[in-house]
């Protein structure tokens, strides 16, 4: 029986080979994998204030840039960032609970102001929350800072889809002609296998 | 350094510059090179990230009196 | 030829080795892969209160604690988390949607008060925020619970990397100066590619 | 049991008794064995935790009226 031992050395040479070069195949094809990926992100866009406007956009259109692959659901208050007219978004320092007593834009004078003590006087301002959203619009162009509109536009022109929360439409009683084009319009179990195969998913 | 086309982001903020220079690229063509001048500091990280990610190499980056200089190679 | 059927053979016993070793190599690739990774986590910080401040640094520094990999990107009102003296951070209990009727720390008295029916009752008195900053103050060292100082100090001692928004830092007036030091001024391109690799990514 | 160091983190409150336990463990040489005293009963779990994550083993965990006894034994 020649043929034995050198079928089992051809098998040990074939099992050597083997061992040698796999792991590095292996490790290659991961790398492959990762090289080729599309980075993609979700957002839930939640809040419907000037301010809080800023992170969803500027978070999207950034990745749009980088190459990735964004989509923004906009559910709850977040529905007012769609709508066509967003000239009235303000800042609302009142119920915000993110922001510090004193105000972080304008004239120095008016961030020298401690408006929550007492909270009455903030709240009883006529026209305060008017005079907030005035100035960081001013410090905002001052500064060469996009504004929303500018923002969203350039969102949609890199192909950042968005999602409109059709259950709070109907609870908000909003119609679809209040809304910018563009928009798909469903629930959470279209925005769920989005975030599922997202790299960064992200409450806002 | 020689380059195709210029684009002044001066005086613009986060994250225009980048946008910008996105929009810029893809007019562009294979290996032509992009020249982005900012006034952003944080423009600095952002272009190399930028470039990182995008695979449009950054040739240079370079400060001169609060302006910065980015050469961008379109991939 | 009687060499063809011999390779033959030989190229079907490659294929049973291949077959027995590769998925138990890919197993292993994998997993090696797994041990040797080191976990990370990336915070966008956007508020800028007494409250709010605690999640983005109790998370990072226990994150650092079992040596993650943890980067903070403070953004909008979370800039004021990074200022030199934040002894100035404040609970606003007002127009904080979580906070409920009855305040949760201080003495009894004070915990029994049903502060928000109606709310006008807590706005109007003035002082109320001192006094809930200073009670809350007091309650977190009674408690031996960490002051904000104190946790960014052992995030920072433990290599967690702060990254400051440096379009913020312009629309809100900040100077450089202002802040403690070891801070990465930058902006949102800078982030995501950290926030892509990231096992965690929060929005605070 | 035996230990090098000790940690006494009684009073303090999640997540400063981890945060001083990676500090005094990062001081200490390979195998040697640090003790902790807790009065958090969140941290029960917490060093099993840590323990799994950092690699640092566990070699005991104890109650004894409302008090913590852990038992590290460094990497």
């Amino acid at each position: 029986m020649g043929a034995t031992p050198e079928i089992a050395n051809i098998d040990e040479l074939i099992q050597r080979r083997i061992d040698e070069i796999l792991p590095q195949k292996i490790e290659q094809a991961l790398q492959a994998r990762e090289a080729s990926h599309t980075p993609s992100m979700t957002i839930i866009a939640t809040k419907g204030t000037l301010d809080w406007a800023y992170p969803p956009f500027i978070l999207a259109s950034t990745a749009a840039a980088l190459g990735w692959d964004v989509k923004i659901f906009f559910t709850f208050y977040g529905l007012n960032l769609l709508k066509k007219d967003i000239s009235d978004l303000k800042v609302s320092p009142l119920g915000n609970p993110g922001m510090p007593m004193k105000m972080p834009f304008g004239p120095d004078w008016f961030k020298s102001i401690n408006w929550n003590i007492p909270n009455l006087v903030q709240a009883g301002i006529p026209g305060f929350e008017s005079v907030a959203t005035l100035l960081m619009q001013q410090t905002i162009r001052n500064n060469g800072v996009a504004s929303i509109a500018e923002l969203r536009a350039l969102s949609q022109e890199a192909d950042v889809k968005f999602i409109a929360c059709q259950m709070t439409v109907e609870l908000f009683g909003f119609k679809h002609d209040d809304f910018i084009d563009g928009l798909d319009f469903a629930g959470a179990a279209t925005f769920l296998p989005e975030a599922q195969k997202a790299d960064v998913s992200l409450f806002m | 350094m020689d380059f195709d086309k210029d684009l002044d982001a001066r005086g613009l903020n986060c994250p225009l510059p980048i946008l910008r220079a996105k929009k810029a690229l893809a007019e562009m063509t294979g290996g032509q090179v992009l020249r982005v001048l900012s006034t952003d500091p944080g423009s600095v990280k952002d272009f190399a990230a930028f470039a990182k990610q995008t695979g449009n190499e950054l040739l240079s980056s370079g400060e001169n009196n609060k302006e910065f200089e980015f050469y961008l190679k379109r991939k």
